[in-house]
């Protein structure tokens, strides 16, 4: 976080630079099933930020020594490509992703009922196009969608947001420059149904009580992304449906 | 072992139809599938373009830093081509450093770009010796089924084509349109039994003997060209796949605007 | 599998005792383990401290070295921590580059230094966007035990504060104090079933759900929290944690004088 | 390529720095079974090229994953040593070794009759000692040479040579002067009985025309290749021959 | 070695700039039994070197395939942490500690009964926390205490230490700046009852006479080591004698 | 298994000899295999040198670059060795960066280079603190039939000795002779039970106890020394290997010219 910056962020009517109040989301826009060769794939836009999860599994687990006889594991890969950012990201993990990479991974390994699959690994792409700031959401965002597409059963989907605070305001869903310039940032993933928090991160500066201010306004996010995450699976489901009707009989492992 | 068994059956079922001159998907031998390309589809990167060519989906955005050209050539820029083979395209794709078959795949991109001359290097010296632009072409394979030469050469040339040199940023005076000169094509055929078939998909691939990809330029004239796998051509095999090579350029070029 | 049985003995054990609100060792449940903290344990290092906490052994060095800035902060300090999980400390730690277990662990304990400010990184600015001091923060956990976040916290954040900046053997003057503003103080918490457990015990970690670090300064405010293991919270159980933090940490701040 | 360079490599009589014709070979040199512990060698030199190559195997194949149960893997690992080259190449593989050596893989597994192994793995390892232009042909030649003297069956030797472009004129085989200043490279592999290519890479400018007339003086190139291919076996197997009349009991291993 | 420096670190009463005589150890400290996960470990003090070492095994051997049918495979690794040094070190392996620890390894090996312990590993670890000059003898010297204190059958305990050349003399058991200016530095090891040399090296230069005086020096210091050595493990015993005795019931595994 | 059979036969072969005082070549037991040294094996190299010892075989080459010096000798040209074990040479040897084994062969080759002061280092300073020369002696073991450590130090000697420094390329000046002040020789033996053993084979080592190099001067003095293997040395038979490497290392010195 860069601290008490003099830029101003929000102006006098409670305005952010992008036009958005202090609790509204930007635009989002979810699309399940993408990509051919994945078992389960899904889009996410949110602001600016454009991300794909693919989902590959339950399969057979590499190496064999990660293997638990009793579950699958999931194995979560968040990775941002090298044009994603402003200046050029060297393609590979670096010390970031791999955190977030593991962060993801425990939340999404709470929702999926992995005992359903032993020794098998479940394995999650994350890749972040565009990077607007917010991006470990929006990929935790569609990796849950990406999974429910692959048909792998789950507690539920798994929302995620940051709530974060600038100029000295908690305010919902940071952009970039609020992301740059702003005091904290809480990236945060909750089970609307059941309040459950499976991701929670904060750094920067915030008494106890704009903590608590940012969960609730961050609950009610988690909602409303939550039926953005539903109403994207609604559409596949409906695209597939017509699909199997439409299908012309071809070549014999399609049919398989 | 019940993937291998779906893989022998689509082998026969390929050569099948191909005895009788067609392929799966009933395109004739040296037609291309469905292409469509998005540029400047990702804002950060100085041009970029996602292409889709039937079902393969790559994207490729270029990225221009200031650096210290090559002590042999001090008055160019520096052109650098990646190619990532992301897990999330394929089950056969691994994670980690580029393996052969991406080193390859970015090698031939490069060649085919850097051969036909297509950027003229020159205008991107800022001070010779000192200071010059430097090209950093990264070719993400999305989602792969097939023939990833062509759509990505494909993705870079389009990429390269809407790339504005980002002067002002660096306070090197007012941005530019990347300076270029051609527009190479890249065409690539496999060889099944006898049959030669262009713009290969993955069942194809898997199934070929041999491959050859030609790049030639608006003149028809051969910049690059790459042989794969392991089987043989002969000269007419070869002399066949160039011919049609600089037909089928010819009509790519076109589409490209 | 004799080790997966004794496992499944002692996951049973602290269950069962659990249930009547007891720990295997007799603590609270809020209750950190013995501290015992030795600074300038190093002395080729510019500051460091070996910190016990139980039996987890920890020892923290802080070289300083002279650099160049980022180019986005040409008039501060650089700050990186590193973390190294090494074989002595544990049978299940390899050889090897860190791996995410120690990355997520050097990174936040960064966190906590960096967004509370603690070091005046402005004040290790030698000449803005040419030289700066650079802090290497290097965690070697010795011997491992659990709850290696708040020790290497402690150590980091108590080697700091006996750092020497060696300014006369760079010629840059005298030596002096490392410059500091406040004292962040991590604690964390486990959830085993319904029960919260503050410092906890490597076999209280092997059976925990999800575990929560909240580092907090002088004030009590929220500096950097991580959640972590494949388990959730409620809300309540966030609050709970964080209100126990708070009261915990400024306990563990005044022991460190 | 260095592209329309004024600088002459050709004189008015047609002839090269080096003193060749267009469509003359620098002189060649190949001599087989020059190692000990290798199963099969060969050492090839031609102009100032210094190239030698290793056979081992038929052998277990690592990593078991790459094995095929119908037939050996072909591993060839083309390498430069670090002063072959004028400037200093630090040791290890760089992005073009590795391409190079997948292309001279599968040009070499097209010979090999690979189904005689079934799970084994082929390793042939190309050390360029001194690097003058046209080394992974001379490294290709070497390769066949090795591996015959291995003992391993293929349907044919494989000789290659570059042709390519200079001053405007088609010339065969580069040196590096001309490699350097020249206007395009074709390396190519054809097996002379047959007329099939198996290896062929181009770089550069040509017309069509050119193409085909640089394709024929290849084609008569790898002709006279071959011959001096096989006459380093024939005289290696003279060598044998003699050898094994006159050589005295000692190590038992040897006997075995 | 720096050579023939002209820094002065004799003065002409035969006293080192540490006060010690020419012959004449540093002071030593050695404590068994210092770490809780390994199976042993032994702490070394040898003037400012700080050196701890932990062993872990018998244990299976990984990787697989260096597993010996016949015996354990003992595989000590050196490392020096980043700030025991006055110029950090970069983490991880360096090409020198690669050596040492290879030395390392093999002197252990002949003393342990590695015949004991078929188709496993017992992994010694030495981190040196404070480095001084004789690192690698302070780090041999801790591994035998060490793989004791694990309870692992062998020969003997094995002391070692370095002699060096200073000012033209042989001196015992070199310090930092004797090592950095002085004329030679001969590390050794030797098992006392049997004057069998088990790691040695050298570097720098000396006489064939100044050598063999240098091994003489070696074979005595080598014995005060030891018994240091022995005290500690006798030390140590007591204690876990002691403790056995206070041990209260607790968690089952540690009954086990 | 087959392999291992073989093996066992040629130990007690070996065995079997050395308690009649004979060695499976015949040799003395002080006695080194045939030599020969090509000097200038590789143009492109500043000098080179390819070795055979027997039947091993071994290139050095040697390359100088300019560079900055090592902060702690600013007025020293930078020598760095490297070995390479390809697995050309040997079916035991792997591809990948130096191992144990590469890294102890070039050490202690570079250990008797430096140690014995072969190289005026001050006369490959051009300007103190800022340029010197680097000289990299890049070892290639390529066919190993035992004693790399003796080879190995042969060939870079030996292409030290042929090695011109290219200043005019690099617009030092004329080119120069490599300073050299002494010829280093390393003489390697083994010990088997109670026998030692000079210029061990390959077979030879496989049996071997304990390995002790010893690099001598002109004077016969020692300048560097290592043991290695999983056996150990009597004083008496150090002075033994000591005494007749001092006797060799002539003899060698003396064909080196």
């Amino acid at each position: 976080m860069g601290g008490n910056s003099n830029i101003k962020l929000i102006d006098d009517n409670g305005i952010r630079i992008d036009g958005r109040k202090v609790d509204e989301l930007r635009p989002i826009k979810i699309e399940a099933g993408v990509l051919k060769n994945a078992d389960g794939s899904a889009y996410v836009e949110i602001g600016k930020n454009k991300v794909l999860a693919a989902v590959y599994g339950p399969r057979e687990c590499h190496p064999r020594h990660m293997q638990n006889p009793a579950k699958a594991i999931v194995q979560v890969k968040y990775n941002m490509i090298s044009f994603s950012v402003d200046d050029r990201k060297r393609p590979g993990p670096d010390r970031r992703s791999v955190e977030i990479s593991k962060i993801i991974s425990e939340a999404m390994e709470y929702v999926v009922f992995t005992e359903n699959y032993p020794r098998t690994s479940i394995d999650v792409f994350i890749e972040v196009l565009q990077a607007n700031a917010g991006t470990r959401c929006a990929g935790l965002t569609a990796a849950s969608v990406a999974l429910a597409d692959a048909g792998i059963p789950m507690k539920d989907l798994v929302p995620a947001i940051a709530v974060g605070k600038v100029n000295d305001q908690v305010v919902l869903d940071l952009n970039k420059e609020e992301d740059n310039y702003g005091q904290a940032d809480v990236p945060m993933a909750m089970i609307p149904r059941t309040g459950e928090v499976v991701l929670l991160q904060m750094d920067g500066h915030l008494t106890y009580d704009e903590f608590k201010y940012a969960i609730s306004l961050g609950k009610k996010a988690c909602a409303e992304v939550y039926e953005i995450q539903k109403d994207a699976l609604r559409r596949r489901y409906v695209v597939e449906s017509e699909a199997e009707q439409e299908q012309p009989v071809s070549v014999p492992d399609q049919e398989a | 072992m019940a993937r291998s068994v779906v893989s022998e059956i689509k082998r026969d079922h390929i050569h099948k139809l191909l005895s009788t001159g067609k392929r799966v998907d009933g395109r004739a031998w040296d037609e291309f599938r469905p292409l469509s390309i998005e540029t400047n589809y990702v804002e950060s990167a100085e041009g970029s373009a996602r292409v889709h060519l039937g079902n393969t989906d790559v994207l490729v955005g270029v990225k221009m830093l200031i650096g210290t050209p090559f002590a042999d050539t001090p008055d160019k820029g520096v052109l650098s081509t990646n190619a990532e083979l992301i897990p999330m395209a394929s089950p056969s794709f691994e994670a980690g450093p580029p393996d052969e078959n991406s080193i390859e795949l970015a090698r031939v991109v490069d060649r085919g770009i850097r051969e036909s001359q297509m950027i003229d290097l020159e205008k991107l010296c800022i001070e010779p010796g000192k200071e010059v632009w430097m090209n950093f072409i990264d070719i993400y394979v999305l989602d792969y089924d097939g023939n990833l030469f062509d759509a990505c050469t494909l993705g870079a040339v389009s990429a390269l084509m809407t790339t504005m040199v980002p002067a002002k940023a660096h306070e090197k005076g007012e941005d530019f349109k990347m300076p270029l000169r051609t527009v190479p094509v890249s065409c690539t055929a496999v060889k099944i039994e006898n049959s030669l078939l262009f713009d290969p998909t993955l069942d194809e691939e898997k199934v070929a003997d041999a491959r050859l990809t030609v790049t030639t330029d608006e003149n028809g004239d051969l910049r690059a060209m790459q042989k794969g796998l392991k089987g043989a051509f002969t000269i007419d095999q070869i002399e066949n796949i160039i011919e049609t090579s600089q037909r089928l350029g010819k009509e790519i070029r076109q589409s490209l605007g």
